[in-house]
């Protein structure tokens, strides 16, 4: 890396970094003014916080656009300040985008400025302060993306963190004191459980700095002893299971997400949430390759446990609210399952799926507010019928709806269909394939249930009665706008997917390269038949006649699964 | 002294245990010390407490509190359940401490000089001795204890003047029962 | 033993100490308590003074001296305390004094 | 990927996104813009089946490798959008059904001009018909499993979309829902298929694997066909998931015709077609005894029903079964041509039963209709024509598609044949039933009393699927490079033995069922006289063997009920016992630590005591020297 140059900024700051510093400072320097009183108006404070909003999405989809593959430990549009006052931990500010990040960095754009939108226009109490702590939230959203060093990628988190806990205990729904309680308790357990993981990663990696190339030019000339390995995934793991709520850590995830006010739950489910996976993909996994092979199976029971447990507590929600919160919860099981299989495929899905789920999601808890606005309540019983008369935000809710169950146009698709075929690709995993894959049918269970509770049908009489005073109208051009914003995203991603994954091929790629390497040779643990898949592999490849042998042989097993 | 019921019986026999204590440290050659005990302790600190006895007029021990309840037996006889424990322990400690060594009868002989071996200062019976710990091993200490004792006297001034300032207070407002005090109302 | 050694200094030190705790486990009267406090201190520095002594070392003497100032500055700071505190509560005695709880 | 299937693909694409973007209130011009992507459609189709080049395949691996545009590509996975007009066996099947899809796709976007004409939700509907039509020639065109799995789950939705058509309908909003789940439980076999193919035969391209397949045809594994199988069975509504067809007819009946008669559930008898070279001798009877069963028993469904529109979804069922059971005699080109006439006659059937539902204010129930061939004349003739078509009778398609499967299952699969020539006893004598009740006799409601001929908007498609349904048998009639995807297996069932022996039996298995509905249905009331002529019978063919009510069972009972013990478990285990339990537990030991804090002065002076005891026992070495 760098030597620690003498000026200030390490380079010359070309357009292309200052956008990216601009994502995080603007939102911070909107997120100030508002707090400091310095803006007195809420309409001034709304103009704001189209600037704070504006910017990072800019920044997002530009820098999106223009980036091109930045080759393995290398990031592009770097920004290096060596004097944090605390270079002597290694600890230096240090932004850039690689080929994992810049996808996520865009959908953090995007996804905040929907919400931003939608929080601008929500008419909430105390506007100004809802906006400034949203700004911050959206700030550090930014940050732990592009953020090289792990140090602030860490501690963007908490940038975001700490606001949510705050809007959830006073513009929350439902209990919202016991639920702010819980969340604060359950997700700084978990951030804690991280930093400690992060901290020992360092130490017993024995790095200079605490930057990510750094680590992974360190680590993969000298990998850490197996039981280092894997003691440090474990903590990694646990501390990033509980954020993304992984299954037996997930109960805080729906009722946070039933009880937060809708552009915290957009921005939290929609992008916080992605920190750990962020965090699994392309730190602990490539670092720790062989602590997460030994983990591997465990995980996978693990997040089994979301698809299908969770699934089927999904099956029994009434509350729409509640049920788009399981459902998301849901699908971090996918995703988890991708990181199982430590594999360049799985990781590759992941990022796709944590783009796609990302925007849907945020959807999702956007358009259940459209409805609650309508009917006066989340629950789907009470509702029914809604789609005569909005005819546009049935539209919406259908696609996002068709998004979330993994509908080929949607971007969800092709992470699912990826970590699928990840599934596959090792015989150990096959059986976990097949379980899986039950979640595509349970899923749209319970989408177009809420679908037909809530928009087919006829009108209930709650509803007819709540109309008599609060006629209903369609979705007006300020609602659509954030609407129409994630549904365009989810689109392209779905008809193009190679807008996110020839991004994040390169990267990963060469991430893993050193992982696969790697994995065959040192785990007997990981699975029974890994002697048969290099072999399996080449068959693959080069589609010969060589490997046929092996293939007969696999084959007995295959139909086991079936 | 613990067990007699009137506070200035009990300050009396306080000065007579400080007193014995100062006998001690005669017997133990710290003469200093043992004026100084005097001094401080049964000149200056029991002249205090006497002259608190005397402004507060506290009487006897009275009322039912001062009848031996079962509890107080109770807490008494842990008390000195515990109290015997430490003295065995004590001894028994004093006993590990010392007779490991095998002096514990042996006393060394006492000089009049100040003299120093590297940082240990020797005992002496001369006054001259302490004033040299003080000035030089222990000097930030002493200044500490310099501060601590202006601290303290700074803070007895603002206790009794701002206790001064409440009392003002109360009176000042009066009986209305808005004011009262909400402490002496838990009381 | 015919000679007095460290360990019976020590003894009468543990005495008094002891008379001092009973003294601040049973007396209710917080100036009682005071000089019970000031009590365990002399035992201390009894004990302290012997082993300087004993050892011909000058520290523990020192001590004492400085536990003879902070006791010194204990006792008026206390005594001060409970003078407002007798103003406020009309009461030195220690069952009266429960703010502490709740 | 060919510019011409590039089009092809994008003209519905385009239609149905101007439709749901901007004539969304604009129903007339939507119709119009989309009976005009559908014209252009056929044509292009047309142009390609019939251009020279589009038929000129590479015939080395590498270059099928190649084509095509790279989709997605993350590490050893990769989706490629690579069309192919047909594949390398020459057979033409993609040609077949291009050519079934767009012909009567476009005839029923005209007949639908007529049917949805007052429709509130015109441009819905037909956007719809777009993105419906993109899906299918999507299915229809695509070489490689991946995309045909990412088609099929467009088709599924846009069936969704149709079908829900009427959503305000309690009906239509189960149907719909329950078509889509009841497809995606197909799909998961079919995914988890795809996933497994992809592995262990390294591509999901078509062409290669059919190279490869060809090269070692002991590699095909039965748990893998079936897999696939289940896409199949899901999509084509065959056992066990046989059940979203009939509820699905509550979709406008234009929409039945084409999704859920001659095209999307056809799809699954494609797909089969295309990768039949996966498929094993077992996998293979297995789906032949699928489909002989499933034309069994949607026959007698069908026997029984009153709805119009259901007695055609359950022949419907009944004639995929016939293609899956030719398909699993290893005549898949029997199959494919048993799918373009069933197209034709059924897609006439079904657009017929729209026209008189139409003129009739949507009465469904046949035991309302009657006479409606004097009020009615060219839909009743037409109709008839289907019926007969259907039947088999001599010389019409159906008699040269159907009798070839017979004919075929006679050589090769005895009890194939048996359970199918009772099907097709039954299908005459349901068909029949349908004909004798609602067009003949007399007008049983108001409605019918006063229904009149549909306008030629609608006439007109009957009137050219009735002639394509009257003549399809002939192979003259068919151009040759469509033919030839049926051409060889049809082949090698005309020179089977037991020709003259199937022509009497066939002959016997319309004549018998004509004449015994005609004499049970030729004068009939409000009721069907089967209930007192045969109740035990009715009541068994009513109930449909129970599969509806053992899935709602399943459904109600155990599917919902699982799902309400699982939240209660993590209300009370997850939620409440680990996660509350350690708050609980931080809790106790506060209320312990609390304990000590009584507020007494003696109370510290006690653990002052304790502590320095214990202190004192540590440096004595009580506990223990360290």
């Amino acid at each position: 890396m760098r030597q620690a140059g003498l000026g200030i900024f390490e380079m010359n700051l070309g357009f292309e970094e200052l956008l990216l510093l601009a994502s995080i400072v603007v939102p911070t320097a909107v997120s100030l003014c508002l707090f400091t009183g310095v803006v007195t108006s809420d309409e001034a404070a709304k103009k704001l916080a189209y600037v704070g909003f504006g910017v990072p999405f800019v920044a997002g989809v530009l820098l999106f656009l223009w980036f091109e593959g930045a080759v393995g430990a290398d990031y592009k549009y770097e920004v290096l300040f060596d004097r944090t006052g605390l270079q002597e931990l290694g600890i230096t500010f240090h932004l850039g985008l690689n080929g994992v990040s810049s996808p996520l960095f865009a959908m953090a754009g995007f996804v905040g400025l929907a919400a931003g939108l939608a929080a601008i226009h929500s008419g909430a109490e105390r506007i100004r302060l809802y906006l400034a702590l949203l700004s911050l939230m959206q700030a550090g959203l930014m940050g732990f993306f592009a953020s090289v060093d792990l140090f602030f990628y860490f501690l963007f988190h908490e940038f975001a963190l700490v606001p949510t806990f705050i809007m959830i205990g006073l513009w929350g729904g439902r209990d919202r004191r016991s639920v702010a309680l819980e969340v604060t308790i359950y997700l700084t357990l978990g951030a804690l459980v991280v930093l400690g993981g992060l901290v020992a990663l360092n130490v017993m990696g024995d790095a200079e700095k605490f930057d990510f190339p750094t680590l992974i030019n360190l680590l993969s000339t000298i990998p850490l002893g197996e039981s280092a390995q894997f003691k440090i995934f474990g903590l990694l793991l646990l501390g990033f299971g509980i954020l993304v709520a992984l299954f037996p850590f997930h109960t805080w995830a729906p009722r946070a997400y039933s009880a937060a006010p809708t552009s915290v739950s957009m921005l939290h489910a929609g992008v916080l949430k992605k920190f750990g996976l962020y965090g699994l993909v392309q730190v602990a996994v490539p670092l720790l390759p062989s602590g997460a092979a030994q983990w591997s199976d465990f995980l996978i029971w693990l997040a089994l446990g979301n698809v299908l447990f969770v699934g089927f507590v999904t099956m029994a929600q009434n509350n729409l609210k509640s049920m788009v919160g399981y459902g998301s919860v849901m699908h971090m099981g996918y995703c988890f399952l991708g990181v199982a299989t430590c594999s360049a495929l799985g990781a590759g899905s992941v990022v796709m799926l944590m783009a796609a789920h990302g925007l849907s999601v945020a959807l999702m808890f956007l358009v259940g507010t459209f409805v609650f606005r309508r009917c006066g309540t989340f629950e789907m019983d009470e509702m029914g019928g809604l789609a005569t008369k909005t005819p546009v935000l049935a539209c919406i809710f259908v696609a996002a709806a068709l998004a979330t169950i993994g509908l080929p146009g949607f971007g969800n698709f092709w992470g699912e269909f990826g970590i699928f075929m990840s599934l596959g690709e090792d015989p150990g995993t096959r059986f976990a394939l097949g379980l899986a894959a039950l979640g595509i049918i349970i899923s749209a269970i319970f989408g177009l249930r809420a679908v037909a509770k809530v928009f087919f049908g006829e009108q209930t009489e709650q509803f007819a009665e709540f109309e008599k005073e609060n006629p209903v109208k369609d979705l007006s051009l300020l609602e659509l706008l954030p609407a129409g914003l994630l549904v365009a995203a989810l689109l392209l991603l779905g008809l193009w997917p190679r807008t996110i994954s020839d991004r994040v091929n390169g990267e990963i790629g060469i991430r893993y390269q050193a992982f696969e390497s790697v994995e065959p040779g040192g785990l007997p643990a990981c699975c029974a038949l890994d002697a048969d898949e290099p072999e399996v592999k080449e068959a693959v490849d080069t589609n010969g006649t060589s490997a046929e042998a092996t293939d007969e042989s696999s084959k007995p097993k295959e139909g086991d699964h079936d | 002294m613990i067990l007699s019921r009137n506070p200035v019986t009990a300050a009396m026999f306080m000065i007579l245990s400080l007193v014995g204590v100062a006998s001690l440290f005669v017997l133990l050659e710290a003469f200093f010390l043992a004026v100084l005990q005097v001094l401080v302790y049964a000149g200056a600190v029991m002249v205090l407490f006497l002259f608190i006895i005397m402004l507060m007029d506290v009487g006897p021990d009275s009322g039912k509190g001062a009848k031996l309840s079962k509890k107080r037996i109770l807490s008494g006889f842990i008390a000195l359940l515990g109290v015997g424990l430490l003295t065995v322990l004590t001894l028994e400690y004093s006993g590990v401490a010392t007779v490991a060594t095998d002096s514990a009868d042996h006393w060394q002989d006492v000089t009049e000089e100040t003299s120093a071996a590297g940082a240990n200062i020797v005992f002496s019976k001369s006054v001259k001795s302490f004033g040299y710990g003080l000035f030089t091993k222990y000097m930030l200490p002493l200044q500490v204890a310099g501060f601590l004792l202006l601290a303290a006297m700074v803070g007895v001034i603002v206790l009794s003047k701002k206790t001064d300032d409440v009392d003002a207070h109360n009176k000042a407002d009066g009986p209305s029962p808005g004011t009262t005090n909400p402490q002496s109302e838990e009381a | 033993m015919d000679t007095i050694g460290v360990q019976d200094f020590l003894i009468v030190s543990v005495l008094l100490f002891s008379v001092g705790f009973l003294g601040v486990v049973l007396r209710r009267n917080l100036l009682l308590v005071l000089m019970s406090l000031e009590l365990m201190l002399n035992a201390v520095n009894v004990a302290l003074v012997a082993f300087s002594r004993h050892s011909a070392n000058m520290d523990g003497s020192l001590f004492v001296f400085f536990i003879m100032t902070v006791a010194a500055a204990e006792v008026s700071v206390g005594l001060a305390l409970l003078v407002a505190l007798y103003k406020k509560r009309q009461s030195v005695f220690s069952e009266h004094l429960t703010m502490l709880k709740n | 990927m060919d510019i011409t299937v590039g089009t092809l693909l994008l003209i519905p694409f385009v239609s149905a996104a101007t439709i749901l973007l901007f004539l969304r209130r604009n129903g007339k011009i939507a119709s119009y813009v989309s009976v005009a992507a559908a014209g252009a459609i056929l044509l292009l189709s047309l142009q390609i089946i019939f251009s020279e080049t589009a038929s000129s395949v590479p015939e080395s691996g590498d270059t099928i490798a190649d084509s095509g545009v790279t989709w997605l590509e993350i590490a050893d996975f990769k989706v490629v959008a690579d069309f192919r007009i047909d594949d390398p066996e020459a057979r033409n099947e993609s040609k077949a059904l291009l050519f079934v899809v767009s012909f009567v796709g476009f005839l029923i976007h005209v007949f639908s001009l007529g049917y949805m004409a007052d429709d509130a939700g015109k441009a819905r509907y037909f956007g719809g018909l777009s993105i419906f039509m993109f899906s299918m020639l999507g299915i229809t065109l695509a070489d490689n499993l991946v995309l045909i799995f990412v088609f099929w789950e467009l088709v599924g939705f846009s069936s969704y979309m149709l079908i829900a058509h009427y959503f305000h309908t309690k009906e239509a909003s189960d149907a719909s829902k329950k078509a889509f789940i009841v497809n995606r439980v197909g799909d998961f076999g079919f995914l988890i298929g795809i996933v497994l193919t992809y592995w262990i035969f390294g591509t999901v391209n078509l062409s290669e694997l059919s190279q490869l397949m060809a090269s070692d045809p002991a590699r095909a594994t039965t748990g893998i066909a079936l897999a696939l199988a289940c896409g199949f069975i899901g999509k084509s509504a065959q056992f066990p998931l046989q059940v979203w067809l009939p509820d699905a007819m509550a979709g406008p009946t234009p929409v039945s015709a084409l999704i859920h008669a001659a095209t999307m559930v056809a799809a699954g008898i494609y797909l089969l077609a295309r990768i039949d070279f996966l498929f094993t001798s077992e996998a293979l009877s297995f789906i032949a005894l699928l489909g002989a069963a499933m034309g069994l028993y949607a026959g007698f469904c069908a026997l029984v029903q009153r709805d119009i529109k259901k007695i055609l979804a359950y022949s419907t069922l009944s004639q995929l079964g016939y293609m899956a059971a030719a398909f699993g005699l290893g005549l898949e080109g029997v199959a494919l041509f048993h799918l373009a006439t069933h197209a034709f006659f059924k897609g006439l059937m079904f657009l017929g039963s729209g026209s008189v539902i139409h003129s009739c204010h949507h009465e469904q129930d046949i035991f309302k209709m009657g006479g409606l061939r004097r009020r009615m004349p060219i839909t009743a003739n037409t109709f008839l024509i289907g019926v007969l078509a259907i039947s088999g009778v001599n010389f019409l398609s159906g008699y040269f598609s159907k009798d070839a499967i017979l004919l075929g299952a006679y050589n090769l699969n005895l009890p194939v044949f048996v359970v199918l020539y009772l099907g097709a006893i039954l299908t005459a004598f349901y068909m029949f039933r349908l004909y004798w009740i609602a067009f003949c006799g007399e007008p049983r409601s108001k409605h019918v009393a006063e229904a009149h001929e549909s306008p030629s908007v609608m006439t007109g498609p009957l009137v050219i699927l009735a002639v394509l349904s009257a003549f399809g048998g002939f192979e003259a009639l068919w151009p040759e490079t469509l033919f030839a995807a049926f051409h060889d297996d049809l082949h090698v069932v005309h020179g089977m033995p037991g020709h003259m022996w199937m022509v009497v039996l066939g002959t016997f298995a319309w004549v018998a069922g004509a004449l015994g509905s005609r004499r049970l249905y030729g004068q009939v009331g409000n009721e069907d006289p089967l209930i007192e002529k045969a109740p035990a019978l009715f009541q068994l063919c009513y109930s449909k063997l129970f599969f509806d009510e053992i899935y709602n069972f399943y459904v109600t009972s155990i599917q919902q009920r699982v799902a309400r013990i699982l939240e209660v478990l993590e209300l009370l285990f997850i939620s409440g016992l680990m996660v509350r339990g350690s708050a609980g537990v931080a809790g106790l030991f506060s209320l312990i630590g609390k304990s000590l804090y009584l507020g007494r002065i003696h109370g510290y002076a006690f653990w002052f005591l304790v502590g320095t005891v214990a202190f004192l026992a540590y440096a004595a070495g009580w506990f223990g020297h360290f």
